[in-house]
């Protein structure tokens, strides 16, 4: 969104006529009654600014510009988003500052374990010696990443399969993409994640990313199959037909902006699922146990019986923890959905 | 008719490369059926005995021939509904095992689901009519975070509180010391140890339906029909249920078959946490014995059970949406 | 009774509606307006999308939703004052004092029940009426609006747009209200049933003398209909006056003089205090097309030949044939403005499609005649050289300028990327192109426009940044789809004037396709009318619109309303 | 009576299911009749079947998960792996009368459950039906691999058995002896391919009969006419369950077993406070295997200094909390087997840790210390060391990881890269690595158990999985585990023991991390007179240790 006034000549500032994408409010969102032009040169076509000049005390016209609030003003304005952005702020000031917030490395298994919480060790040591608070701090690392990275991931590939089978819809590309799509679906996700897994010979990062990406874009893919069908019908894309525009870069640079909002979403959502397939995939063992995760902290709590040694912590807090910052991205993506949906701003508080 | 025939062309085409998804994905997995049991006979730090080996993959009869010919005589054998012989309940058939397992996974799956959806479709529909209100905040917030929450976790946590700590429940298993049949005692007997895998489901089971239900019901509260109906000053339980989450439920509707696939990867962990006797413990399993045969079987249960319900969940949509009726 | 008389079925007074959004500043939609409607009295609400008219409609009927909001004034139904009447005071009366139709007739209805639960849903929560009784009443009133009976049987969506708001009429009706509100309740429907449902409204305000009040931007029909009509500006009812005295005596305001020129300069009649000069005057045109077809031939550019396109529709396992365009024979030139005409199904825009190659046709043929001479090209089989020359000299001028532009892109973009394309220019002499449309569509100073997103213009500039677009690859044809049909009374007649220059300045071809026989009848020489795909009458545009030959040309005229021929005739 | 609880108690599971009330956990805790004096009433153990499905009725012990394969049918002999001496089970005993030519001798009076005599006609009627279907040869006598396949069975007197070889067959004894279970000639000649038998009504020699099976739960009974009945106290076995580490200690906690033999992590703190003991004597040795076949892993000085590097105190603590001892690097079971260390090795068992020693090891054979704190090998490449490890097998991820720390103290760049399982076995298969972890057995037949590890002639292949994984070749070694694998003679034992320890002590082709359990978690409120540190004997045969068990008011 480019602010204009810059461009504009000198003249009163933009006003802002009304709430924009309030659907039932027709009259409000369409554009001002001739109100056009910019403060002391009315355009042209605006005979009705012409005829008011005849008429004293006629009221000031001004450039009315429906400008839609900016998206970090809706985004701020959800109070669950903003929670949700403290949250994730949180854990991003974590991951990033993790070793300032602890003096111990998270890979030392040196220390006394099963210890009780104490000064030196503020949530206790576990089974192997770890320190459990330090590697609570680091595995907010890895959840990041790949939050971060599954969610890239399973956006690329919703968005390629998506959106060309939408563009080209009733083609039999189309037909076999949605194929694609349907089927893996209904194809029951976790053997084929254990599948892909046991084929890797290694284990860690890249892998989980592959196998979060693989598993989860269909669902993604359809959404916005079915997006870029309704927007493809739209006027303006023919208009960049007959403007000479070929299929991608319409489908890229015409489409896509219009989507933007729903692009994120998703990859919100997806960052989400992928956060939590990794700790699910840790916990059935399939993680990478060179790297602290919470994931791979609660296969290790359970896999040493946290439980019945009476380490609620080691079990507790990483799971807590988990629900938190998926609970925090979920929480952002309220606000998100505010900014394809004006109609929902009112409603949600 | 047309939109019938086309539904079913494409079920049954989905369903064949299922079929084909299901022989393929086993085979992708490295390790030896035999290898596998045998190590499991012997315990991880055991050594493992070549001479057994031997003898097990006799037993099993796999041969290494082809991927096509086993992959045509896979065909062959479910067209005649023959589903091969499970390595790891040999020699008992994958059909008698399954028949064993299914019973427990519906009962426990299906009386979850129908109680989510319901329980789900109701706080949804309340939270979205009574939405900006302390309850409909309760709930969205409230069920984003429980929604958070790893199932497994949940169960672990449910698990040991509850069965183990204040032995309430049951820990494990599908039933006790009753002799399975149609008698009460062991009706009470499944329903104490199903309580706690059901109640672990069902703290997440609910949460889609809930957002799903409250999401669809607001914007169909902002529709014109609704505006007509208050204008027309029909009383608000008949706007809100009559009207709104009638047309809501639509979307609600096709989401539950897609979702019962969801909910069937997700047992697989509540299952093996809780011992229960279902499908899912029976996949992991499966799949950790490289069973082929079980594993195929058991994928091809379970697409045919999503498969299926979206089907019927299709046809009945025109039952549902007089608008999908004609215009398809 | 004279006491009735007195008080009026709706009183509205000094109200101000406010839109207090929660991000962004609040709005005064509505500004200190008051309005009476007395009993049987049929009250006209004019003024341009985004006036409040629809804003004022929802206060009236106490539907306003968040964020918007009464901020003062106060609303009687009849003796009451609801201004700040709770739910469940309201809804007693509701439907009963004031009932409404809106205007997406579509989407009004419960899309999931058949009709008759929707009547039966209304008359038993006002009444005691069993399921028979309701019945009986839905079956009286579907008569009223003479609708069969049967039809109650359906679902929403197994009506015809026109039918829809039939029943929507008829469900207003069902519980005799004193007041209806008819907010734009024919706008998207075709003209021939716009003029039906009009008339039936009408017709039943007469017979049951109910108060009324029509919201349209339609001046034509509100200054047909009503007693009274009110106009509306920015929030604020400027005009409330007496039909009659605002066609004879003129408007006092002076928006509502421009309002009123504006529509009387379509139908060539003068109001007083508005300068018309705008439009080029019929006869000068005719004269300098006929100057340019006596100098030199003028040369052909899109040949259409018996064209026949037919739609397969499979019901079933029969399949059914719909024939859109029938043996349609017709010749573009350079320089020349031809006017296809009908309402909505005659097959106009399945033509268009087919010029623009979207869809092909199934028999006939369709000729492009390249520039500098050379064989025609059949443009089913253009190869890739040709179809780009093709689609530089044939354009395309969209009907809705809020579809027809991207809204996340930026003016300079959208018109840059055709001149990239077509005429090979670099990002900046694209700029500069662009810049220069823009001055040439009246958008000056151009610089201020190329940096806005479509929502930062109104409607007027957008469809000018369309023609703009249009223009970008240096057509010689431009296939206008009703350019004007979405834009508000005001503007139409400077978008015909920017058309018409055009035509006269770069000598570029036009297709007009329109329901609106007056338009045509300003801006082209040559007009088609089209009915169900056939061509009932052509020639040149004057003679087919001053003495028609086909019946459907004459039903064509005889749906436009011209009030000021009817006041004087009257 | 015992109706009439068992109804109120469904009446509690109803409410409970109902209303998610408290009610008992004890629901599904079946009611036992009181034992005879001096018995003991009822041991409850977790199920034998591991599977999840349990409604499918099948004692055969053949078949992939019977119901039970302990309790039913027995072995000819138990070998007592601590002494190495062979324990009288359904043979008194055993004589290679030359190295094709096994006699075995049967116990006489031995009866099946229907009452009919146990004869040596059923011993051979195993072995030959072992002949006929392969699949049921589970003591590889038929087939050619460790020993030459057998030829024929004779049976001269009902309680003889006498099996020919058509090579030597020595390293079979143990095999034949041990693992394979026999069933009854005159029910199991009918039905045809035996591992296809569904075996629903078990006529067998064992400790307990079966009494009921509800799909879950196995209830089975002593067998009065046992022929060890009179050692065989616990009139009733209840085997219900399956147990994973977590809910195997709780239940074992609170009583609910009375037995587990799966793996609690640390079960000094998760059981132990509860009044379970735990007896985790060694079954083996843990070892790191070396790829002789890769350049540096295959150089003797470096894995000399890997043996040297390795902190084994460390590992232990964190791979089994301590409770498992260092493994000694003569692969055999110490302190237990102390009397068998070769006299030259006495004193010398384990590898100390030495970094000193590992470093100056390292140093004369050419490794040098890099710049970067990194050695590179003799020609001068840079090494980078892959030690895959079974993914989700926690212990052996911390000894992998133990493992690295230590190589890189040296100066060694060696990483852990986690596997599927599976995928490591194919690794061991196919020779494609470079460490990972394996494990020696700890069993009597050494010619096999430990020379079966260096001959060439149980290098994997690619297929199948063999002993050598390490890929040692030296052909004086095969000729000598050969040699050893045909003698019959006990006293030569010593003196082949003794050679082979040779080349584990100094070529080092495995390196002897830990001892790997045999788990033995118990409660001594039902029975007592479980193995432990005090009473020590192997707990690999549960029907030794069922026939070892006393109520506790003997004990007393």
């Amino acid at each position: 969104m480019t602010e204009n006034e810059t461009s504009a000549p000198a003249g009163p500032p933009p006003a802002q006529l009304a709430p924009v994408g309030t659907a039932a409010e027709a009259d409000a969102t369409n554009a001002p009654p001739g109100g056009a032009g910019s403060g002391q040169r009315p355009p042209a076509e605006d005979r009705w600014s012409r005829a008011t000049k005849h008429v004293e005390g006629a009221p000031e016209v001004h450039v009315h510009v429906p400008r839609p609030p900016r998206w970090y003003a809706v985004l701020w304005s959800s109070k669950k988003a903003r929670i949700g952005i403290v949250m994730l702020a949180f854990f991003v000031f974590i991951a990033i500052f993790a070793p300032m917030l602890t003096p111990h490395d998270p890979n030392d298994s040196s220390f006394v374990p099963v210890q009780d919480p104490s000064g030196e060790h503020w949530l206790g040591t576990n089974t192997l010696g770890f320190d459990i608070y330090t590697q609570l701090l680091f595995g907010t690392r890895l959840s990041l990443a790949i939050g971060v990275l599954g969610g890239l991931g399973v956006t690329l590939i919703a968005l390629l399969i998506g959106m060309v089978s939408g563009y080209a819809e009733g083609t039999w590309l189309d037909d076999g993409l949605s194929f694609l799509t349907n089927l893996a679906l209904v194809v029951p996700v976790l053997p084929l994640m254990m599948v892909i897994v046991a084929y890797s010979e290694t284990r860690g990062l890249g892998l989980l990313v592959f196998v979060v990406a693989i598993t989860g874009w269909a669902g993604h893919a359809r959404t916005k199959r079915a997006q870029i069908i309704t927007l493809r019908s739209r006027e303006f894309v023919t208009a960049a037909r007959f403007g000479g525009d070929g299929m991608l870069r319409i489908v890229f640079r015409e489409i896509m902006p219009n989507m933007t909002s729903l692009v994120v979403s998703g990859f919100i959502a997806a960052s989400t699922a992928a956060i939590a397939a990794e700790a699910g995939l840790s916990f059935m063992g399939f993680g990478d146990p060179n790297t602290v995760s919470w994931g791979q902290m609660l296969f290790q709590a359970n896999a040493n019986g946290a439980l019945v040694q009476g380490l609620w912590v080691w079990l507790l807090v990483p799971g807590v923890f988990l629900a938190l910052i998926t609970t925090s991205l979920s929480f952002v993506n309220f606000g998100v959905d505010l900014l394809s949906n004006a109609q929902l701003r009112e409603e949600e508080n | 008719m047309r939109y019938y025939a086309r539904k079913t062309g494409y079920f049954l085409l989905t369903l064949w490369a299922a079929v084909t998804l299901n022989f393929l994905i086993p085979r992708l997995q490295p390790g030896d059926p035999a290898e596998v049991m045998v190590r499991q006979l012997t315990g991880r730090d055991g050594e493992i005995d070549p001479t057994q080996i031997e003898a097990v993959r006799a037993m099993l009869g796999y041969a290494d021939e082809n991927v096509f010919v086993a992959y045509w005589k896979y065909l062959q054998q479910l067209a005649q509904g023959d589903l091969g012989v499970s390595f790891t309940y040999y020699p008992f058939t994958v059909g008698e095992v399954i028949g064993q397992a299914l019973p427990w996974t519906l009962g426990l799956i299906g009386v979850t689901q129908i109680l989510a959806f319901l329980l789900g479709t109701f706080l949804g529909t309340y939270a979205a009519w009574r939405r900006n209100s302390r309850f409909d905040s309760f709930i969205s917030v409230g069920s984003t975070f429980l929604g958070n929450l790893q199932s497994f976790w949940i169960g672990m946590i449910i698990l040991f509180v509850l069965a183990y700590e204040l032995g309430w429940f049951p820990a494990v298993g599908g039933y006790g010391y009753t002799t399975p049949g149609w008698n009460w005692l062991f009706v009470a007997d499944v329903l104490s140890h199903a309580f706690l895998p059901a109640l672990t489901l069902m703290v997440t089971a609910p949460i889609g339906f809930i957002l799903g239900m409250r999401n669809t019901m607001v914007q169909e509260l902002g529709g014109d029909y609704i505006r007509l109906a208050q204008a027309a000053g029909l009383p608000d339980r008949k706007v809100a249920l009559g009207y709104a989450a009638r047309n809501a439920l639509l979307p609600t509707v096709t989401s539950f078959a897609l979702s019962l696939g969801v909910l069937m990867s997700g047992s697989i962990l509540v299952e093996q946490l809780f011992d229960y006797p279902g499908m899912g413990r029976l996949m992991g399993e499966a799949t950790s014995n490289r069973d082929f045969p079980l594993m195929q079987a058991i994928l091809l249960t379970t697409i045919t059970i999503v498969l299926t319900a979206s089907f019927v969940v299709d046809l009945l949509y025109g039952v549902i949406d007089p608008r999908a009726r004609k215009s398809r | 009774m004279a006491n009735e008389r007195t008080t009026p079925v709706l009183r509205v007074e000094d109200l101000s509606v406010r839109y207090e959004p929660r991000l962004g500043t609040a709005v005064d939609a509505v500004k200190h307006a008051s309005l009476t409607v007395s009993e049987g009295e049929f009250v006209g609400l004019v003024g341009e999308s985004g006036s409040g008219k629809t804003t004022l409609a929802q206060a009236v009927l106490r539907l306003l939703r968040k964020p918007g909001r009464v901020a003062n004034g106060r609303i009687w139904w009849g003796e009451d004052d609801v201004t700040d009447a709770t739910e469940n005071e309201l809804r007693p009366k509701r439907w009963r004092d004031v009932a409404t139709v809106f205007q997406s007739s579509m989407n009004s209805l419960n899309p999931v029940v058949r009709i008759e639960k929707v009547f039966t849903d209304v008359i038993t929560a006002h009444s005691d009426s069993d399921a028979d009784a309701a019945h009986e009443r839905a079956c009286e009133l579907m008569d009223m609006v003479r609708i069969e009976r049967s039809f109650l049987r359906m679902y929403p969506h197994e009506l015809s747009g026109g039918m829809r708001q039939r029943v929507n009429l008829a469900l207003a009706l069902a519980l005799q209200p004193k007041l209806v509100l008819f907010d734009e309740p024919t706008t998207g429907l075709d003209v021939v049933v716009q003029k039906q449902i009009l008339d039936e409204i009408r017709r039943l305000q007469a017979e049951l003398r109910f108060g009324a009040i029509l919201i349209s931007h339609d001046m034509g029909t509100i200054l047909d209909f009503s007693d009274r009509v009110a106009i509306m500006l920015d929030g604020e009812i400027v005009e409330d006056v007496a039909t009659d005295t605002l066609l004879t005596g003129g408007p006092q305001h002076p928006y509502s003089v421009h309002l009123l020129g504006s529509y009387g300069e379509l139908l060539g009649e003068d109001v007083e205090g508005y300068d018309a000069a705008g439009l080029k005057a019929v006869e000068e045109r005719e004269e300098q097309v006929a100057q340019i077809q006596e100098a030199v031939e003028v040369p052909t550019i899109v040949e259409i030949t018996n064209l026949v396109k037919r739609f397969e529709r499979r019901r079933g396992f029969r399949v059914e044939h719909v024939d859109a365009v029938t043996d349609v024979s017709l010749t573009l030139r350079k320089g020349e403005v031809t006017a296809l005409v009908g309402q909505s199904g005659s097959g106009k825009s399945t033509i268009a499609r087919i010029i623009t190659t979207i869809e092909s046709p199934t028999s006939g043929q369709v000729r492009y005649h390249p520039e500098g001479g050379g064989e025609p090209w059949d443009i089913t089989r253009l190869n890739r050289k040709q179809r780009r020359v093709y689609g530089n000299a044939v354009q395309y001028v969209f009907q809705d300028p809020y579809a027809a532009l991207n809204p996340a892109l930026t003016v300079a973009y959208q018109l840059s990327r055709p001149l990239q394309n077509y005429r090979g220019m670099t990002k900046q002499q694209a700029l500069d192109a662009a810049a220069e449309l823009l001055e040439q569509v009246g958008l000056t100073p151009a610089a201020a426009y190329l940096a806005r997103l479509p929502h930062e213009l109104s409607g007027g500039q957008r469809q000018r940044v369309v023609i703009a677009r249009a223009l970008a690859p240096d057509p010689t044809l431009l296939i206008a789809d009703e350019p004007i049909a979405s834009l508000d009374v005001s503007i139409r007649a400077e978008i015909l004037e920017l058309l018409q220059s055009l035509v006269l300045r770069r000598g570029v071809g036009m297709l007009y396709i329109t329901h609106d026989l007056l338009s045509a009848q300003m801006l082209a020489d040559h007009a088609i009318v089209l009915q169900n795909g056939q061509v009932q009458e052509q020639g040149p545009a004057k003679e087919v619109i001053e003495n028609p030959q086909a019946g459907y040309t004459r039903e064509l005229l005889d749906a436009i309303p011209n009030p000021f021929q009817d006041r004087s005739v009257a | 009576m015992r109706r009439r609880r068992a109804r109120l108690r469904a009446a509690a599971a109803l409410l409970t299911a109902g209303l998610g009330l408290s009610a008992c956990a004890t629901i599904g805790i079946t009611d036992v009749p009181e034992a005879p004096e001096g018995m003991i009433d009822v041991l409850r153990l977790p199920a034998e079947a591991t599977g999840a499905v349990q409604g499918l009725i099948n004692y055969n012990w053949l078949s992939t998960n019977p119901i039970t394969s302990t309790w039913l049918y027995e072995p000819l002999m138990i070998r007592d792996e601590f002494t190495c001496e062979a324990i009288g089970w359904l043979a008194t005993g055993y004589e290679w009368e030359s190295p094709t030519r096994l006699r075995i001798d049967l116990r006489e009076g031995v009866q099946w459950t229907d009452g009919e005599d146990f004869t040596s006609e059923d011993v051979a009627f195993n072995f030959l039906m072992a002949k006929e279907y392969p699949a049921a040869d589970r003591g590889g006598l038929w087939s050619d691999l460790f020993g030459a396949p057998a030829e024929s069975v004779e049976t001269p007197d009902e309680h003889t058995v006498i099996v020919t070889f058509t090579g030597s067959a020595v390293a079979k004894t143990d095999k034949i002896l041990n693992e394979i279970k026999i069933v009854p000639e005159h029910v199991w000649a009918d039905v045809g391919d035996p591992t296809q038998y569904v075996d629903t009504d078990p006529v067998s020699t064992g400790p307990f009969v079966h009494e009921s099976y509800n799909g879950r739960q196995l209830t089975l009974e002593r067998n009065e006419s046992y022929w060890n009945a009179e050692n065989v106290k616990v009139e009733r076995l209840i085997l219900e369950g399956q147990y994973d580490a977590n809910s195997g200690a709780l239940a074992m906690r609170n009583g609910a077993l009375d037995l587990y033999t799966g793996d609690i992590p640390n079960p000094e703190r998760s059981v132990s406070r509860s009044g379970v003991e735990y007896y985790y004597p060694p079954g083996g040795t843990t070892v790191l295997a070396m790829n002789m076949t890769r350049p540096v892993t295959g150089d003797l000085a470096f894995r000399q200094a890997t043996a040297y590097a390795i902190d084994k105190e460390a590992l232990a603590l964190r791979a089994s909390f301590g409770i498992m001892d260092v493994g000694s690097q003569t692969m055999l079971k110490l302190p237990i087997q102390q009397d068998q260390v070769p006299e030259q090795w006495r004193g010398e068992e384990f590898i100390p840790h030495d970094p000193a020693t590992a470093n100056q090891i390292l140093d004369e054979a050419g490794y040098a210390m890099g710049e970067d704190g990194w050695r590179t090998a003799p020609d001068g490449s840079p090494i980078a060391l892959v030690f895959s490890v079974q993914a989700g097998w926690m212990d052996y991820i911390a000894m992998a990881d133990v493992v690295v720390r230590s190589l890189q103290a040296v100066g060694i760049d060696a990483k852990v890269v986690t596997t599927d399982p599976n995928a490591v076995d194919s690794m061991k298969k196919s020779g494609e690595y470079d460490m990972v972890l394996d494990s020696i057995g700890g069993g009597c037949q050494r010619s096999r158990d430990l020379g079966g590890r260096l001959t060439t002639s149980q290098i994997p292949d690619g297929d199948t999985i063999l002993l050598n994984i390490a890929r040692y070749d030296d052909p004086e070694v095969d000729q000598l585990v050969e040699d050893w694998s045909a003698s019959t003679d006990p006293a030569q034992e010593a003196g082949y023991l003794s050679e082979i320890v040779d080349v584990y002590m100094e070529q080092m082709p495995y390196i002897a991390l830990q001892y790997s359990p045999v788990r033995l978690i118990y409660r001594e409120d039902n029975a007592v007179g479980w193995p432990s540190e005090d009473d020590p004997y192997p707990t690999n045969n549960m029907l030794r240790v069922i026939t070892t068990l006393r109520p506790p008011e003997d004990a007393a």
